[in-house]
């Protein structure tokens, strides 16, 4: 997942954390290979190369789009998987801004009403290429504590890079004890928070970001401007699961300060917000 | 072929054959009384909301898993613009009070002791849920029921409910 | 792009979109239900009449059995069901041995002088996996031991709907039986032998209408080993020898099972069968009942069922000459038919279901298919009672 | 009447009422009530009818069911 990722387990055996730790880098391998924004035998890639014409996908891929396309909704348009072009424009990788052709061309293939999605069957309008940013790490880490589960491993945290799946908590009962990354500082914690069962997320502006001339350009990018938020430094998400606190928290970046603010307080998930200047809002305060 | 084994043939066809509601096509209107009230509800008044129309009766073994887990379908999406007329078809309305007690629940039950709503929906087995889209046409059907098509369904609503306000 | 509208936020929708995703295992109804489905309890108390005040060489005294039926059935996953049904009985009386011919060749009956006591435990344990839609598959394994018998049985069967009114079954059984009878070296029994069980049927039900169903099917059985009785003996030409069977029985059975919805609370149950056999039997089973619901959940079955069977080529009571190689007395392999009624009587009280229940066999030379020369005296009739609760945990 | 001829004519009488059931009129999924009740199950109570199979069985020359046959006993 191009991240660090950790696996903490409280097992019978070390066979049996074994097991579980096999059956998780399956799992995670297999959706890395498969919605890979970067790899070019992805699924994705090949979504790409067959633009234009109805492709059949499979029943996990038509959940995930299924779920893209709730979120696409609630976000007014902001959220929008269709923007592959537009956020590989913003790579930390291309170490370059943009010009504004490119922009406006990678604009031209994105916008979810290009294409045409009826379950099974799928069609990407020509040159448009989906990024499932936001959504994949965080099912990742899901599904990874899921297969812990089944493996008979009930106490244990997934961590793929910071968004974590909460397998169950210690097998004494008591909550695990997790950090909120600082965005200035990941390697430090921003808060420290109790956490049972469920996930916690965070989006931010330090990961995969490119920075020209000291400037900071998020990799979260409006797909209605094709330019970078600005707004919150890093949004982190406790939910049910890892998956909506990461769609939450990818939604609040998205939405902006104000907005987002208010987005979260409505859904009522616990939230920690981090704006450019460092300061801290929302009901997890107390816990930095 | 003796008269009766081709009266009995020809009856097969016409079962084989009888019309029923796919997805895709539009929702055959109906109205009916519910328990609780008087007035007959019509489907046509649900116009605008995602509505899923379930059929059961209180024999049918699966209802006793489905009308609990759907009424948790109800409140869940109780905000939304979502409603859920249940299809009552018991020949004694008595059963389905009996059961009703049993399992109570919130959204709208309705009563069709003669079936003919059933017939023009064509049901396949019992139970079987439709789910319609705001403009009236069934979008998903789904025979039989298991806990887990609740989540099925979930993500269908959902996915409904978002196109509609898509559309808006 | 327009202006920017305000995002509706909805953790129900978020939640319902992703459950497909990553589940909701809370919601689940399955998780919640209790794994248990039912427990039962029957005792059952069955009795042979004693023999008439005919002349009768040692006790009249017949079989007497009490016994304990424990069932249970919990789920066992998603689409499984596992059923569990344990028997211990204990059994005492003293058994036909073997006939002699009387002054007017009235056979006179000998029975073995010592009482048997002897008590059996089986168990029965079968997993039904249900690929929903009518569609069943069955596996049963089971055992039964007494202190002279054990047999082995394995067992699968199908249900495959073939369209909405039609549903195929089929499926097989094999069951590895072990004799070992007592005081084989004192009276010159058979020390030790074995018999094998092939079953296997297939079948076809019918919904007839809203108020009927028919299911016709038919049942092969081979089996093959020691197929003799050990304990019993046959007096051929005023020699007493031991009971000798084939080692081979093929048999076929024809069923129909008819049901139909009579009124609103009640039912009739008619079931009808017809079996041949190479040892030359052939019968013939009629059996009806009717549940009849009444108020207060109490409900009331009445029943009663036709059975005759003709005489197996190598019976007799005696023989006056050594000629075939095969010879028994075995009152079950004479001609004979019988008669018998029952009646049983259900409370339901919520969870609880409280039966009791009573039937009465009479069995008797006259009813045989086709008559019979002789009456076998060993032709037994017999009562039983049982009562029984039930636990339903849904 | 000889046993044969009894039994020929009784598997007439049931044949009969085999082929009457092709005219049987189609039941839909809904119309099933009646036919789902617990005392229309082919063995409603199956812990009694595995009893009184046990004693059938057990005095009987000729035994047969539909379904998978269990194992033997010392009693036949």
């Amino acid at each position: 997942m191009g991240c660090p990722c950790a696996l903490h387990l409280e097992a019978d055996s070390v066979a049996h954390a074994e097991h579980a730790l096999a059956a998780v880098r399956a799992e995670v391998a297999r959706l890395e290979a498969k919605y890979s924004h970067y790899r070019e035998d992805s699924l994705l890639a090949r979504l790409a190369d067959a633009a234009g014409t109805p492709v059949a996908v499979d029943a996990e891929t038509a959940n995930l789009l299924d779920f893209a396309a709730t979120l696409h909704a609630q976000s007014d348009g902001r959220f929008d998987i269709t923007a592959g072009r537009l956020t590989r424009l913003w790579d930390a990788q291309n170490g370059r801004l943009p010009t504004a052709e490119e922009i406006a061309r990678a604009l031209a293939t994105t916008g979810w009403h290009r294409l045409e999605w009826r379950r099974p069957r799928l069609r990407l309008a020509p040159g448009m290429r989906l990024d499932l940013g936001g959504i994949v790490k965080e099912y990742a880490a899901d599904r990874a504590a899921e297969l812990c589960r089944a493996a008979g491993v009930v106490a244990g945290v997934v961590d793929l890079g910071g968004d974590l799946a909460l397998i169950g908590p210690h097998r004494d009962g008591t909550p695990w004890r997790v950090g909120i990354k600082a965005p200035r500082a990941p390697e430090r914690a921003a808060a420290r928070i109790e956490l049972p069962r469920g996930g916690l997320a965070t989006s931010g502006d330090y990961e995969r970001t490119l920075i020209v001339a000291g400037r900071r350009y998020s990799h979260i990018v409006d797909p209605r401007t094709g330019r970078p938020v600005a707004g919150f430094a890093s949004v982190s998400v406790v939910a049910d699961s890892c998956l909506i606190a990461g769609a939450a928290a990818t939604l609040a970046m998205l939405l902006g300060v104000a907005e987002g603010g208010a987005y979260l307080r409505e859904l009522g998930l616990p939230h920690l917000c981090i704006d450019d200047r460092g300061r801290m809002s929302g009901d997890l305060v107390f816990a930095a | 072929m003796s008269t009766r084994l081709r009266c009995a043939a020809i009856l097969l066809w016409v079962a084989a054959t009888a019309l029923a509601v796919e997805p895709g096509t539009p929702a055959p209107d109906f109205a009916l009384r519910p328990f609780d009230a008087t007035s007959p509800v019509r489907l046509s008044d649900y116009r605008g909301k995602v509505v899923l129309v379930d059929f059961w009766a209180s024999w049918c073994a699966p209802c006793r898993q489905s009308l609990p887990l759907y009424e948790q379908l109800r409140a869940g999406f109780a905000a939304e613009d979502f409603a859920i007329l249940a299809v009552n078809l018991d020949e004694d309305a008595a059963d389905a009070r009996a059961f009703l007690a049993q399992h109570p629940v919130k959204y709208i039950t309705l009563q069709n002791p003669q079936g003919d709503i059933a017939r023009a929906f064509g049901l396949k087995g019992m139970p079987s849920s439709y789910l319609i889209d705001r403009d009236g046409v069934v979008r998903e059907r789904h025979v039989g029921f298991e806990p887990a098509d609740i989540d099925t369904l979930k993500r269908e609503i959902a996915a409904l409910i978002a196109q509609g306000r898509h559309a808006s | 792009m327009s202006a920017s509208k305000r995002p509706s936020p909805s953790l129900s929708l978020l939640l319902a979109a992703s459950a497909a995703l990553v589940g909701n295992r809370s919601a689940r109804a399955d998780e919640a239900a209790p794994p248990l489905q039912s427990v039962g309890y029957r005792f059952h108390v069955y009795d042979e009449d004693a023999f008439p005040d005919r002349p009768v060489i040692g006790s009249p005294q017949r079989y007497h059995v009490d016994s304990q039926q424990l069932a249970l059935s919990a789920r066992a996953g998603e689409r499984e069901t596992l059923t569990l049904n344990a028997v211990h009985e204990v059994m005492s009386g003293s058994s036909p041995w073997y006939l002699v011919p009387g002054p007017d060749r009235r056979p006179i009956q000998v029975l073995s002088g010592a009482t048997i006591r002897d008590h059996r435990n089986a168990i029965d344990v079968a997993l039904t996996h249900d690929a929903g839609g009518n569609d069943t598959t069955t596996l049963d394994v089971s055992y039964s031991q007494e202190r002279d018998y054990h047999a082995a049985a394995i067992g699968a069967q199908r249900s495959v709907p073939l369209s909405s009114a039609l549903t195929l079954g089929f499926g097989g059984s094999l069951s590895h039986d072990r004799l070992r009878p007592t005081d084989a070296i004192l009276y010159g029994r058979i020390e030790r032998a074995e018999k094998n069980t092939w079953s296997t049927f297939g079948s076809l039900s019918l919904v007839l209408s809203k108020y009927a169903v028919v299911e016709s099917g038919l049942q092969l059985t081979l089996q093959s080993g020691y197929l003799s009785d050990p304990y019993k003996l046959v007096t051929v030409a005023d020699q007493q020898i031991a009971d000798t069977r084939p080692d081979r029985r093929g048999e076929a059975a024809w069923l129909v099972r008819y049901r139909l919805a009579a009124t609103a609370r009640a039912s009739l149950h008619a079931d009808a069968r017809l079996a041949a056999n190479s040892w030359g039997q052939h019968s013939v089973t009629l059996e009806l009942g009717w549940y009849q619901e009444l108020a207060d959940g109490w409900r009331l079955i009445p029943g009663v069922r036709y059975y005759a069977q003709d005489r197996a080529r190598f019976y007799a009571p005696f023989f006056d000459h050594a000629d075939g190689r095969y010879f028994s007395s075995d009152y079950r392999l004479g001609a004979f038919g019988a008669l018998s009624a029952s009646l049983d009587l259900r409370k339901r009280f919520g969870h609880w279901e409280l039966s009791a229940g009573a039937e009465r066999y009479h069995a008797a030379t006259r009813y045989a298919l086709g008559g019979a020369d002789l009456a076998d005296p060993a032709t037994v009739s017999y009562s039983r009672l049982f009562a029984g609760l039930d636990y339903h945990f849904d | 009447m000889r046993p044969e001829s009894r039994a020929r004519r009784l598997w007439l009488v049931l044949a009969a009422a085999l082929l009457g059931g092709c005219a049987a009129t189609p039941v839909a999924p809904w119309e099933r009530g009646r036919l789902a009740r617990w005392d229309m199950g082919w063995d409603p109570d199956p812990l009694q009818a595995a009893m009184d199979r046990h004693s059938h069985f057990s005095k009987e020359g000729t035994s047969g069911e539909i379904g998978a046959a269990g194992g033997g006993c010392g009693c036949n």
